[in-house]
């Protein structure tokens, strides 16, 4: 006979301020098969939780339920309280009194209370068919795989590393280093962005427990936490880097240029390249669309007319060490892994969207990263800073900020959060640069929010002269040389107009690209803006709802540098928790089939999503379905799929949730 | 619509989106009626139609289903059987006298509680004009 | 002299009736002729061969609340259901009359079944005598006759355009419409004659083939659906389930047949009568064999329901002969 | 005299051939019943049982039915293009070995209603809409397959149910639903209804239970009903046994018809077809939102 224990919880005024509790408590004492019922002003403090336990163990219970906020939210904490008391903490049930109840319904106090009544006999039905579950041993891989190699991949691997786990980074440029790679300086300590990184990217590259593979990508990823099987793509670099020395001689001769991506076009690069001098591997890889003794290659064999392309081969012949492999193919290779971290980064919003500014046909309309590799010593000008037009200095430099970002019709309607802040360092190191410069600043609203960002962004103002303009920019076009700014000033309420000689647009983030094929790759959810999902905002900010899935940096969502190595960090300490237990306990809520009901006619196998069902045959020669209690993800699809009701799922089996019906 | 009737609704929630999204309703003081009751399964998938028609039976005047939307189940495939299998579910209990508009698969996923919480009050009120089932 | 009543007045008496008391009475409905509760006399029909389900479905119901429980503050209440009001079956031919004689013994043997004696006490039967027989029927063969009044509280033999009434009991006499009643020489007419079936020796031949091949090879065409015991008059058993809704206890009676696969399951899954033979084979025991040992007549009144529902054709007078020759070979 | 007795020689010479080589443990096919008239299942075992096999157009069951009840024998059947539908559908769903049935295929003339004791001259409805007059899978083909050409309008009857307000329905099915004894013939006489413990049997969950109500006989229908969605080979058998003439063909053919129109698929039709509902298509969109 169950004895159930009901437990309702005011949360402070969350639930009671909505919720007649004494009257849920009434109903509650009455439900078939209840012998307690108590109430607690905040049931998951310290003091919540204790009477509890002494209540299970005063009263004999052998199943509780606790009316409180949504299950997603304190379901583990619970079943903590309730194992503590001695019960299994699987025979518990949570009414979500809050979320679903107080918080919704609180202009009408009697409905509520009659929702939440029926809540509760719903979760005392529910408890009353539980049983108790015992979760599985499952063996773990202590190996980590980082997808991304920005400065958030790049943190989380050396922690993992200097844990003393395994870790393989894993990077689709050609080398790791990301988007802060390309940055001169950071704010708010001006820093030199290199100096700062590149260390750490050549940490990654020497640290013995890291294998590094650029130029490779995930492919498909099979299996659960601790047993993760990956197959990763190795796109054909055709420099076989084992003998390469990074010498430099085949980039320097290389004849084919074309823009560099590194650069954002602003520089060039050569068909076999590498980024940046700084790289990491300092080897390079050779651009199969673009060089041309692989277009000559592509020539001969399909036979085409027209005029033959040289057959180059000039890396080949200088190749001091002979690496040039042109032999070499994509290659993939599949690992096993216990956890992942995803820190796949950001890339900058394409402002062309807005043909209104002119980005894109206009050369001195520029991206605040366009401005960076400008302004970087190592940059395609050495750090002089031209109109990308003529070449001359520039004298007037405006900056239009929120471009695509706050902006619902034509870009994304979140804060891109560091905008403000780089268009202030911008403003700051062009005066360094050329005190002759007067920086203009549109701008909606300031957000400087970090430590030490107000006071950066006043000395922007008023050491280095900048001039906020708060307002919007209409227009921009060219007229004599120079480019007309029309915005308004909404300070001083008149439209204001300026002869700019660069535009520099406050691009925002977006998420980089292929995100949305990587979240269904891993099995993560991510928002409408393509930004993964993490498991609670506020709780869980680098976990994924799916286990031994962590994220890190902006692929979560617009952040800046500090953020994203903060999560580098929190991720890494996540796996590192993970590996030190050496097995893993398996959810125990998975699929069972009853042999004896089954009819062997396999149709769960061929709906399970995760092959965790197979055929067995029995002692009396039958042959019927058999769930894999390790691969099975307790979805439940076999249940509703089989028509004599041999499958079922522990924890949400058909006679639990008949009984939840059947009360109402 | 009758005077001081309220529909009764039972919603089967999917754990990863629908719940979620309820949730989301709930930390986003978004207020809706309070005529649904909320099942929670681990995906739509879960929900066997044996449970539809025994919500119907026990008096529920509409029934709800709540996934993620197809691509998007944390199950991977989980909701494209719930559409497969609904489908086919959803016009026979029609042809069988249920109204069509008394029960809906819907699919809201984990940030979308403004989405839930119109969901429910739409749902209310077609159901109040519908008004209640007759006995079966 | 016999009494005699004329169509119309039958059918103002059963008006009357009516409005009295529940009228149970042959009706059509969906191409077939059923037992169903009537509301007004015209819709009673009158000129059938027989119903498609038997009369104990009056008795013994598809389905029936034994008893509810319930707990009111604390105290548990025990309500039996009883019944309350008078009923007239009208429409029973002679076959089910004698069913239902064949079921009042193990049913009202003590310690009698409550529910179903009180169906039985509150209940008048008027019997009708059949004025032409079915393709399947072989009541005679049974020792019973197309107008054989017995097992009926008053009996209606049908004569040109009316009624000759006979009360047989007190029940029925204390029911007749004594102003509607006129006096008449009429006789009734010949009873209709039936095929025979020779069922003499059955019952003693049955226990020698028990072992016999011949139930499992008639029992490969067997659905094992239901239909053969719950169209049957004389099948009477039932299962039993308790219900639990919300608190308070309702125990239910509904029919069970000893065909379906759970029928004999043990706790613990065994189940004596698994093969399909082994059940088949019981239905025929329990009517030849079992059923004349405790009471003394075969548990047959050959209505042909059997013969003409079962979707396989499996018929009782097929195995009866059957049944005689594998006894006559097993002898000699 | 009706048509296809003529196919009933070379029916008898396959039958006494496979059972006097041994091929074959028995033959399942018709043998004339009680009432001198109409048809009923016959399983022949020996090579002399081979003169009661007959075939006309009363020959309405369904064979396949009995093949799951010989597992572990090889066995010849008698089967008309409906019953090879079932034929498939049992080896889709791993129920029978093809290579232990023996299939006599024979060119269907169509079947006539009949009940026990009176034959109709009216080809059944069903009948009347059948497209395939050749058996799909067979091992042996008796008769000449005739020139296929489909039916006028297969679903029209449907379409008028459906075309009824909600209340017509619900009153419709609730007095169709209140006459049902729950005697399970309609599922006895299924080929596919081959589960050991039918859902309406069980009692934890007690989904229907013993209770024979309206309540209770609308659980069963509806979810028989859909318990062969997609897979229903439309022979119409529970419909014919049906001792309360429930129109189930009405509720398995609105399924039908949906199946076809949902997922363009047909049951029956081929040895590995995956049931619709196991599994999916990721574009179809099948009227749902999005």
């Amino acid at each position: 006979m169950a004895r159930i224990g009901v437990f309702i919880c005011h949360c402070g005024t969350n639930i009671a301020g909505t919720v007649d509790i004494a009257e849920v408590m009434a109903a509650a004492e009455k439900m078939p098969q209840v012998v307690f019922v108590d109430d607690n002003k905040y049931t998951c403090s310290e003091p919540g939780q204790a009477s509890i336990r002494d209540a299970i163990i005063a009263n004999r219970l052998n199943r509780v339920v606790i009316g409180s906020c949504s299950p997603r939210m304190h379901e583990m904490t619970f079943r903590r309280t309730v194992a503590a008391a001695g019960l299994n903490p699987y025979l518990l049930e949570i009414a979500n009194l809050r979320e679903h109840c107080s918080w919704v319904h609180s202009g009408d106090t009697v409905a509520a209370t009659a929702k939440a009544i029926e809540l509760v006999r719903m979760a005392v039905a529910k408890v009353s068919r539980a049983e108790a579950l015992f979760p599985k041993e499952i063996g773990l891989t202590k190996r980590a795989l980082v997808v991304g190699g920005g400065v958030a991949g790049i943190q989380a691997a050396l922690d993992i590393a200097d844990a003393g786990y395994e870790v393989v980074l894993v990077e689709r440029e050609p080398s790791i280093g990301g988007h802060m790679a390309q940055l001169d300086k950071t704010f708010p300590t001006l820093d030199c962005s290199a100096c700062i990184l590149t260390p750490k990217m050549v940490d990654v590259a020497q640290h013995p427990k890291i294998t590094l593979l650029t130029y490779a990508e995930v492919q498909k990823v099979n299996g659960f936490v601790g047993n993760f099987e990956v197959e990763i793509l190795h796109k054909a670099k055709k420099v076989d880097h084992s003998k390469c020395t990074g010498c430099g001689t085949c980039w320097q001769k290389c004849p084919e240029k074309l823009p560099s991506e590194f650069d954002h076009g602003l520089g060039q690069r050569t068909a076999i390249y590498i980024p940046f001098a700084q790289a990491v591997p300092p080897k390079p890889v050779i651009d199969t669309e673009h060089c041309r003794y692989m277009k000559y290659l592509e020539f001969m064999e399909q036979g085409k007319e027209g005029k033959k392309p040289p057959q180059c081969l000039i890396c080949e012949k200088l190749c001091p060490t002979g690496a040039i492999d042109w032999e070499q193919q994509d290659q993939v290779s599949t690992e096993q892994f216990g956890a992942i971290v995803v820190a796949t980064g950001y890339q900058a919003f394409d402002a062309a969207v807005y043909g209104e500014y002119g980005a894109g046909r206009y050369p001195d309309v520029i991206s605040g990263l366009q401005l960076e590799r400008l302004m970087n010593a190592s940059g395609p000008t050495s750090g002089e800073v031209i109109r990308p037009s003529d070449g001359s200095h520039p004298q007037t430099v405006v900056f239009v900020s929120c471009v695509g970002s706050r902006d619902d019709q034509k870009g994304r309607s979140y804060c891109s959060k560091v905008c403000c802040m780089y268009m202030a360092k911008h403003a700051i190191m062009l005066k360094e640069h050329d005190p002759e410069i007067q920086s203009y600043i549109f701008y909606i609203d300031i957000r400087a929010g970090g430590k030490d960002y107000e006071e950066f962004a006043q000395r922007a103002q008023e050491e280095y002269g900048a001039l906020y303009l708060r307002g919007r920019v209409s227009k921009i076009y060219p007229q004599n040389g120079k480019l007309i700014v029309c915005g308004e000033d909404s300070l001083i309420g008149r439209p204001v107009e300026i002869a700019a000689d660069l535009v520099v647009l406050a691009t925002g983030m977006i998420p980089s690209a292929g995100a949305a094929e990587m979240a269904r790759r891993l099995n993560i959810s991510c928002d409408s803006n393509n930004f993964f999902i993490e498991a609670h905002p506020k709780l869980r900010p680098v976990e994924t709802l799916t286990d031994g899935v962590f994220l890190a940096g902006s692929c979560i969502g617009p952040r800046d540098i500090p953020e994203c190595v903060a999560q580098g960090s929190a991720a890494a300490a996540k796996v590192a928790a993970l590996f030190s237990h050496d097995t893993l306990t398996s959810d125990p809520m998975t699929a069972t089939i009853d042999a004896m009901r089954c009819i062997g006619c396999l149709l769960c196998v061929e709906a399970c999503p995760f092959n965790a069902i197979d055929s067995l045959v029995t002692s009396d020669g039958r042959t019927v379905a058999g769930v894999i209690e390790s691969v099975c993800e307790g979805c439940g699809l076999c249940v509703s799929t089989c028509r004599p009701g041999a499958a079922n799922l522990r924890g949400f089996t058909q006679q639990q949730l008949l009984a939840e019906v059947m009360v109402l | 619509m009758i005077e001081g009737y309220q529909p009764k609704i039972i919603g089967f929630l999917c754990n990863w989106c629908g719940y979620a999204g309820a949730d989301l309703a709930g930390t986003s003081r978004i207020t809706y009626p309070a005529n649904i009751r909320v099942i929670r399964v681990p995906c739509s998938g879960r929900v066997d139609p044996l449970l539809v028609l025994k919500s119907f039976q026990r008096g529920a005047d509409g029934v709800l289903i709540a996934g993620c939307h197809p691509g998007e189940c944390h199950y991977v495939e989980g909701n494209y059987y719930t559409r497969r299998r609904f489908a086919l579910f959803h016009p026979f209990l029609e042809y069988l006298g249920i109204e069509k508009e008394r029960f809906r698969v819907e699919w809201v996923s984990a940030s979308e509680g403004k989405k839930f919480s119109k969901l429910v009050s739409s749902f209310t009120e077609e159901l109040a004009k519908l008004g209640p089932r007759r006995e079966a | 002299m016999t009494q005699i009543i004329s169509r119309k007045d039958l059918l103002s008496w059963l008006e009357r009736l009516i409005g009295e008391r529940i009228v149970i009475a042959p009706a059509r409905s969906n191409g077939m002729v059923l037992f169903q509760r009537a509301s007004r006399a015209e819709d009673i029909v009158l000129d059938f061969d027989n119903t498609a389900l038997s009369p104990k479905e009056s008795f013994l119901p598809l389905s029936e609340a034994l008893f509810t429980v319930d707990k009111e503050n604390g105290n548990i209440k025990l309500m039996p259901t009883t019944v309350d009001e008078e009923t007239v079956f009208f429409g029973i031919r002679p076959c089910d009359a004698r069913g239902m004689a064949l079921i009042d013994a193990p049913l009202l043997a003590a310690p009698a079944d409550a529910l179903y004696q009180q169906h039985r006490a509150r209940t008048t039967l008027i019997g009708l005598a059949c004025s032409q027989a079915g393709p399947e029927c072989f009541c005679t063969s049974m020792g019973i006759a197309p107008d054989d009044p017995s097992n009926v509280d008053i009996m209606l033999t049908k004569v040109d355009d009316s009624y000759i009434v006979q009360a047989i009991t007190e029940k029925g006499k204390a029911l007749l419409p004594s102003d509607l009643i006129a006096e008449s020489e009429v006789m009734p007419p010949p009873a209709p004659s039936l095929q025979a079936v020779l069922t003499e020796g059955i019952v003693e031949v049955m226990p020698g083939v028990f072992e016999a091949p011949y139930w499992s090879r008639l029992a490969d065409r067997c659905l094992h659906c239901n239909i053969c015991a719950y169209v049957c008059p004389t099948c009477y058993c039932f299962d039993i389930r308790d219900y639990i809704d919300e608190g308070s206890i309702e125990r239910v009676r509904s029919w069970e047949s000893c065909q379906s696969p759970g029928f004999t399951r043990l706790a613990g899954g065994y189940d004596p009568r698994s093969t399909k033979g082994a059940r088949l084979r019981q239905r025929f025991y329990h009517k030849l064999s079992y059923f004349p040992e405790h009471f003394g007549l075969i548990g047959c009144v050959g209505c042909g329901r059997c013969v003409r529902y079962c979707p396989v054709n499996i018929d009782i007078r097929e195995v009866i002969s059957d049944i005689q020759k594998l006894g006559a070979q097993s002898e000699c | 005299m009706q048509e296809g007795l003529d196919l009933m020689p070379q029916i008898r010479d396959k039958a006494r051939e496979l059972l006097t080589s041994g091929a074959v443990d028995c033959v399942i096919g018709y043998e004339r019943a009680s009432d001198g008239l109409t048809a009923r299942p016959l399983f022949a075992y020996e090579p002399n049982d081979v003169d009661k096999l007959i075939f006309d157009q009363t020959c309405a069951h369904n064979l396949a039915r009995f093949l799951v009840n010989k597992r572990d024998s090889t066995v010849a059947i008698v089967a008309k293009p409906c019953d090879s539908r079932a034929i498939n559908l049992l080896l889709a769903e791993k129920q029978i070995q093809r290579e232990r049935v023996y299939v006599i295929g024979v060119v269907c003339p169509g079947i006539v209603e009949a009940t026990w004791g009176q034959i109709g001259d009216k080809l059944q409805a069903r009948c009347q809409l059948c497209r395939e007059h050749t058996p799909l899978v067979y091992d042996f083909l008796v008769g000449e397959p005739p020139a296929e050409e489909p039916p006028a309008e297969p679903y029209h009857d449907v379409a008028e149910m459906e075309a009824k307000s909600a209340a017509e329905k619900h009153s419709f099915w609730a007095e169709q639903f209140a006459r049902c004894i729950r005697c399970y013939a309609c599922r006895q006489a299924c080929p596919g209804c081959y589960c050991t413990e039918c859902f309406a049997e069980q009692l934890d969950p007690l989904w229907v239970g013993i209770r024979i109500a309206p309540m209770e006989n609308e659980v069963w229908h509806i979810i028989r009903a859909f318990h062969l969605a997609g897979r229903c080979i439309a022979c119409n058998e529970c419909e014919r046994v049906c001792p309360v003439n429930i129109p189930l063909s009405l509720l398995n053919r609105k399924l039908e018809k949906d199946v076809l129109e949902l997922f363009g698929f047909r049951s029956g039709l081929s040895a590995e077809a995956v049931p619709p509902l196991a599994t999916f298509k990721k574009e179809e969109r099948l009227g749902m939102s999005e």
